[in-house]
């Protein structure tokens, strides 16, 4: 019989479960070679029917998304207990991703943020009899496998066409690679760069710009144009379709198995490429990166050393 | 800062025992178009007991000085006293060095902007030898004089001149043409406050300084500092009391000769004031005959 | 009563300039404060910005990187890498709510041991002024709590 | 890390007597310290470095199968090779070893024994948990290039020379005057024994000249050192004396051809108390015996309208050439020997002594001249105004022991006063007062020269001069020159008019020892002189492999000392030449190339350009020879696939983590 496997989605922006249909026919396939009990976004499956499930009764679950609320902690936690394999699917689940960028402020701050002056909802509602109960979201959000333990990551804002029908061959098919592995090439991305060698041998730098200040010249590398591209940091295997969309790589594919902190390992190797020696004109020169954390941090806020902003 | 407005700070002295050094430093600065304004409400500096008793009291006096130099919105303050000078300096000084000191929320501190200066350095700095020399309005017809700097204005928070061999004033009135000699005691002790508590002591110092200048064959001292002047001009009729010697040096401020060098009204620099050698500064003081002289 | 904050420094000390100053200072016997831990590496060029943020996250209340002096190096220009990213990295901690003052680069040469004194001192002031990095454990763990 | 065997990691704390154990508790350090991870044994030794300290070491790792040793003691800079040593004999990787300075940097530096303790605890933990990680290295070789090179010919650098060259290595001895002989050539007599400087020096020097083992480049200076020890490449740029040393005879006749008649120009050599013609040789037994033209001076140089007489008193010969450009030498050399020597303090710096202003006051070594049969008075010690002083001044510790010029003893000056009293008493038969603060003599013969002169009628009066003035009280003091002083020892202040003033002023750094010291990529002390490896137990090595020190650049010294020091820098530099090799440390980055995604980053991070980028596999390569082992490019690679050997990240990060175990 086909092996029974689940997609669900936590704090992310659904471009993960677009990726899975990026497969293109290929989903076609894979309908016929699993068995697919549990899809929220596309299919109409429940909480319940999960929880009725035997404990380890699906093969495999696909988690994309952060954990950010009580509601996805406790359905990660659900699906690890019913699945033989949990899979962190793409940057969110594997990092943190975008959503992870709100560890530089708090739940109150966020709300607050978001309902203005009004008050936010309260998270018990009463209505003719009927309790809403709305999930209680956390200061910090967290990559998945701070919720529950992760077999395989896959990476990628959102992962490729190539990484994700790999990762079915493997899993499906295959016989399964080191627990906790990640489910791509372990080289940075540069090595697969359409540009990599116009890249200058001695490359010193004396400002940087912003995307959208500057026209980059598409045949050239980007990094030397002064618009800070990560590729060098960045894990290969994602086909470097920003590049080709002429935008420099952001780091969605993360760090490589020899990196600790992501950001900082891409900030140190990007600090030592300008030039000055003065500390005013180093200054000067570091003004063209507004935004640091935003920056080396885009996808990885969560999983970092520091994890989080200072509580002040 | 040419020909702005410096502030004046006078000091017990210059209203006091040195009176004549305020007349000749304001007709001076009449002559050079300097603009000087005597600071409103000012007090005693600290240099007296105070910095003996409780620096802190010491500080604190000057720091009200200083404070209202910066109310007045002064860049610059001209001490003419070597003692308010110092006492000013040294409290910058301090506060530089131990903020704490400030105390407080530590506003204190912006008064180390304040530049505390000497007339003899501004005439230097901000006038300078080559204007001193084309501002010439009388040809000296006096004798050889010894410039006398004493100690505080030159150690040890001056910016004033070299600490050990300062040659400033020898310049500026070399430019005034006026004939200097080769001083060696030029920072030596005057006898400061001795005078007035270890007599004798204090009067030999004055003695020997005298002597020296006289040696060197200077007709006259000229000086810097008030209570230098006062020592070596008041105490020569004492020597000659019990000495028998005959000194009769003429002790000036740097102020006085280069204000009558350059032209200022001579009734104003306070010669009158003088008590030694009174003779020979009426002769070389005439009003110069008229002559075109540019 | 609770005991007086202490702070906690891990010092990145170049092996030619500023570890030799403080091999100077022992040998001197210039005293200081002992709340500063040093790991050597051969050069300031060697401090990855990953090791200043580790020591961060593992509780350090401050971190201090001492080189040569500019011109000085002995590999020639490590301390001007180190300077380079010393100033971006700054402004990252800065945006993660750490002080500037609680990370430090300082050229610091063979002959200056009572310099690593007055750093060291220095700085160990300035942190129990600013009190602990990291809030008590218990805060954090709020903070980090997954539910 | 790959088929890690388990870590069983010995660590050893060490008393060192009191120095460690006054402070910190290395009984409770040494308990901690064994219930750490993987660690099997833990013990406190008295010393550690001694012999049996070492055994200890070697045992445990053959009873107890240790693989990884630990020794908390003294700073690495000092003993790491010791014990490696001993890892070494006991049949372990020297590299499974990791030290902690709880002395230089805990017992020495803290004074609260448990804070001390608790930091000590921090650092054992931090250096259990890295060492862990540490694999098997290797070292490497670099092989010694023989020949040697030495900067600056005085005393330090002649006899470093001629030991090596008599030991047949060949030696390229760079001297930026006109001759060697440096300042011991403007000595008249040497202390104590007063034998006559020229009579020991000059043989010295001519033997340098005569040497084939030694190329000499006088006029020259040392503009550029690349390559690292064993294989230096250094580039000396040599002034034109306009005078061709080759084709020169030495006979001097163009310098009385000069048409200056009379002698015009300042002479240097002798401090400006003589004069010298445009064309001139520095002193009679310059070596090399070839004048200099000094084109300041030269009219030919000056208007082109000079009859060069000079040239046409050279003859056939036709050494002069005019016309000579200044000349750029490339040479490789294995090691240096820095003889740069000192700077006497300039007096000029404290005004009270009157020197520059009062004609009669005179530095020690313008009086060196003065005194000496080939200076410009030809031994005559008179005032400028020719008059013979009666009475004669010496004033000690002139820039030296002071707080607002040099701190530091001179060492050299109390006895070169002591030899002036002597020589002046004896030239001039003067009154000679010493001032003096303490009588220094430690040397051989030294306190006996003193007590010879106490017998000779010279005064002695110990006080520091407040100054020397002009200033008369009485006509006794009338012209003269006054020195004010408190003697110290019959408790009042005198005043000694007297006829001349000697300033023994003391040894500073030369004012270029700072470029210098870049140059050569070594260090100087806090005062400037340029340091020593370690004060004791490597006096002449610097922190520079290959790179010894001799003489007065170091500190002063008085002669006998730089000989002795000259000889041992000699000596060093010969036991690596004879060698033939130096072992290098093996901490140099290494490429992992599958790692590697030629991003390029790293080859602009490396000053020796031992990062390279192969083109062929688009990855980059570190050359372990070229690579001094900073690290900087390994913290630059954004992927990491750049390693330090002895500081992997792993390493690192263990540290870091290790630290934290006992906060």
């Amino acid at each position: 019989m086909r092996p029974k496997v689940a997609f669900y989605w936590c704090a992310s922006c659904g471009g993960c479960e677009e990726a899975v249909l990026d497969l293109a026919e290929g989903v076609l396939n894979l309908a016929d070679a699993v068995d697919i009990v549990f899809w929220p976004v596309a299919l109409d499956f429940k909480e319940k029917d999960v929880e009725e499930m035997a404990d380890g009764e699906i093969a495999v679950s696909f988690v994309n998304g952060a954990v950010r609320s009580s509601h996805q902690l406790n359905m990660a936690r659900l699906l690890r207990r019913k699945s033989k394999l949990v899979v962190a699917f793409g940057a969110c689940a594997q990092m943190g991703g975008i959503p992870g960028l709100a560890n530089l402020t708090t739940a109150r701050d966020t709300l607050r943020e978001v309902y203005g002056e009004a008050d936010p909802p309260a998270l018990e509602f009463r209505d003719n009899g009927h309790t809403l109960t709305l999930p209680k979201l956390f200061d910090s959000v967290f990559p998945l496998d701070r919720a529950i333990p992760v077999d395989y990551y896959v990476p990628g804002c959102p992962p490729s066409p190539k990484i994700v029908s790999d990762m079915f061959d493997v899993l499906l098919n295959g016989e399964l690679p080191e627990p906790g592995a990640v489910l791509a090439p372990d080289h940075a991305m540069c090595d697969e760069c359409p540009r990599r060698d116009s890249r200058p041998q001695e490359l010193k730098l004396d400002r940087f710009h912003r995307v959208q200040e500057t026209a980059i010249d598409p045949e050239k590398c980007i990094l030397a144009q002064g618009v800070p591209c990560l590729g060098p940091a960045t894990r290969a295997g994602c086909g470097s379709r920003c590049i080709a969309g002429n935008m420099p790589c952001s780091g969605c594919f993360g760090p490589t198995s020899r990196m600790r902190d992501y950001g900082g390992k891409a900030l140190c190797s990007l600090a030592s490429v300008v030039e000055g020696n003065e500390v005013a004109e180093i200054d000067r020169i570091f003004e063209g990166l507004v935004d640091p954390v935003g920056t080396f941090y885009r996808y990885s806020l969560p999983s970092s050393f520091l994890e989080r902003k200072r509580w002040e | 800062m040419m020909s702005g407005v410096y502030g004046y700070f006078p000091g017990c002295s210059l209203k006091g025992t040195g009176v004549a050094y305020e007349e000749s430093l304001l007709a001076l600065f009449r002559a050079l178009h300097l603009g000087l304004a005597e600071l409103e409400d000012w007090n005693c500096c600290g240099a007296t007991s105070y910095m003996s008793i409780d620096e802190r009291d010491a500080f604190s006096l000057s720091a009200r000085n200083l404070t209202m130099t910066q109310k007045a919105g002064h860049r610059d303050l001209i001490a003419p006293c070597s003692a308010c000078y110092l006492a000013l300096r040294k409290t910058q000084d301090y506060l530089d060095r131990y903020p704490k000191i400030a105390g407080g929320n530590g506003s204190l501190t912006s008064i180390r902007a304040v530049r505390v200066r000497h007339p003899l350095e501004v005439l230097y700095t901000d006038v300078g030898v080559e204007r001193i020399r084309k501002t010439v309005a009388r040809h000296w017809h006096g004798g050889r004089v010894a410039c006398y700097y004493g100690c505080q204005t030159v150690r040890p928070y001056s910016e004033v001149d070299r600490d050990h061999d300062p040659v400033r004033m020898d310049e500026l009135l070399g430019a005034a043409e006026i004939p200097t000699v080769d001083y060696s005691l030029k920072t030596k002790c005057c006898g400061g406050s001795l005078t007035g508590t270890t007599h004798d002591v204090g009067v030999r110092l004055v003695y020997i300084l005298l002597k020296e200048a006289a040696r060197k064959g200077a007709e006259a001292i000229v000086t810097v500092c008030p209570l230098c002047q006062y020592n070596l001009d008041a105490y020569q009729s004492e020597i000659r009391r019990s000495s028998g010697e005959r000194l009769d040096m003429p002790v000036l401020y740097f102020t006085q000769v280069l204000g009558w060098a350059l032209g200022a009204e001579i009734e104003s620099l306070g010669l009158a004031r003088a008590i030694s050698g009174r003779k020979r500064i009426a002769q070389w003081f005439q009003p110069a005959e008229k002559e075109a002289y540019v | 009563m609770p005991e007086p904050f202490e702070p906690k420094i891990v010092a990145f000390f170049c092996n030619w300039c500023t570890y030799l100053a403080a091999d100077l200072a022992g040998t001197s016997r210039i005293k200081y404060c002992p709340n500063a831990e040093v790991v050597r590496v051969m050069c300031s060029g060697r401090v990855d910005v990953q090791f200043v943020l580790k020591a961060f996250a593992k509780g350090a209340d401050g971190v201090l990187i001492g080189g040569c002096h500019p011109g000085d190096c002995h590999y020639q220009e490590g301390n001007y890498k180190a300077l380079r990213r010393y100033r971006l990295l700054r402004r990252l901690i800065r945006q993660m709510g750490i002080e500037d003052e609680r990370l430090r680069l300082e050229w610091i040469s063979a002959a200056e041991g009572d310099r690593v004194r007055a750093v060291i001192n220095d700085m160990v002031e300035t942190l129990k002024r600013l009190g602990p990095l990291q809030k008590s454990e218990e805060e954090r763990a709020h903070l980090l709590e997954v539910a | 890390m790959s088929e890690r065997e388990t870590v069983r990691i010995g660590v050893y704390v060490c008393h060192c007597g009191t120095n460690i154990a006054a402070t910190v508790d290395v009984k409770s350090l040494a308990e901690y310290a064994g219930l750490l991870p993987n660690v099997v044994l833990s013990r406190d030794y008295k010393y550690m470095c001694s012999d049996p300290g070492q055994d200890l070491i070697r045992q445990d790792i053959r009873d107890r199968q240790l693989n990884r040793i630990v020794v908390a003691s003294c700073s690495p800079h000092l003993h790491e090779h010791t014990f490696r040593t001993a890892l070494k004999v006991g049949g372990l990787n020297p590299f499974y070893f990791h030290m902690v300075n709880i002395r230089e940097q805990a017992s020495w530096v803290h004074e609260n024994r448990a804070q001390a303790t608790r930091k000590a605890k921090n650092l054992v933990s931090a250096a259990v948990q890295r060492v862990a990680f540490h694999q098997p290295l290797e070292r490497g070789r670099v092989a010694i290039q023989p020949d040697v090179l030495i900067v600056g010919g005085g005393i330090a650098g002649i006899h470093a020379a001629l030991t090596l060259a008599n030991a047949g290595k060949h030696v390229f001895l760079v001297e930026r005057e006109a001759t060697i002989g440096g300042h011991m050539a403007r000595f008249d007599k040497t202390f104590p024994t007063l034998d006559c400087a020229a009579c020991i020096l000059t043989p010295k020097m001519s033997a340098v000249r005569a040497h084939p083992n030694i190329t000499l480049w006088t006029y020259s200076e040392v503009t550029k050192v690349d390559g690292y020890v064993g294989n230096y490449k250094v580039t000396v740029l040599r002034q034109p004396r306009y005078v061709d040393e080759d084709l020169c005879s030495g006979c001097l006749e163009c310098i009385e051809a000069c048409v200056y008649k009379q002698a015009k120009v300042p002479d240097d050599f002798n401090l400006g108390l003589s004069k010298r013609r445009p064309i001139y040789i520095p002193f009679p037994q310059a070596v090399p015996q070839v004048p200099v033209v000094d084109p300041e001076t030269c009219i030919q140089f000056k208007s082109g309208k000079c009859k060069t007489t000079c040239i046409a008193a050279c003859g056939d010969r036709h050494a002069i050439n005019l016309r000579m450009e200044p000349k750029e030498e490339r040479i490789e050399v294995g090691t240096v020997i820095l003889a740069t020597g000192f700077q006497t303090f300039d007096a000029h710096r404290v005004p009270y002594y009157g020197y520059g202003k009062y004609p009669n006051v005179y530095t020690a070594l313008e009086v060196e001249r003065l005194v000496n049969a080939s200076g410009p008075t030809a031994g005559e010690v008179v005032l400028r105004d020719g008059r013979r002083p009666e009475a004669v001044g010496i004033v000690h510790c002139v820039g030296s022991r002071d707080e607002n010029t040099h701190r530091w003893c001179s060492r050299v000056c109390c006895m070169y006063s002591l030899k002036l009293a002597h020589l002046i008493k004896e030239h001039t038969g003067a009154e000679i007062f010493n001032f003096y603060i303490d009588m220094r003599t430690p040397g051989k013969g030294f306190e006996e020269f003193y007590q010879k002169l106490l017998t000779e009628r010279v005064h002695f009066i110990r006080g520091r001069v407040a100054e020397v003035t002009d200033w008369a009280l009485d006509p006794t003091e009338e012209g003269k020159l006054v020195i004010r002083v408190e003697d110290t020892l019959a408790g009042f202040v005198r005043r000694i008019p007297v006829d001349m003033v000697v300033l023994a002023t003391g040894l500073e750094p030369r004012t270029d020892a700072p470029e210098v010291r870049r140059l050569f990529n070594i260090s100087c002390a806090s005062e400037g002189f340029f340091l020593e490896r370690h004060p004791k137990l490597a006096p002449v090595n610097t922190f520079t492999d290959g790179i010894f020190l001799a003489g007065c650049c170091q500190g002063p010294k008085d002669i006998p000392d730089t000989v002795a020091q000259a000889g041992a820098a000699a000596a060093e530099a010969l036991a690596l030449i004879d060698a033939g090799y130096l072992e290098t440390e093996p901490n140099t980055a290494h490429v992992e190339e599958e790692k590697c995604c030629g991003c390029k980053t790293c080859i602009s991070m490396c000053p020796y350009h031992a990062v390279a980028f192969v083109d062929e596999i688009h990855k980059s390569r570190v050359n372990e020879v070229l690579c001094k082992g900073c690290g900087t490019c390994v913290a630059a690679c954004p992927s990491g696939a750049i390693r330090q050997n002895l500081f992997e990240d792993d390493e690192i990060f263990a540290e870091i983590e290790g630290v934290f175990s006992n906060a």
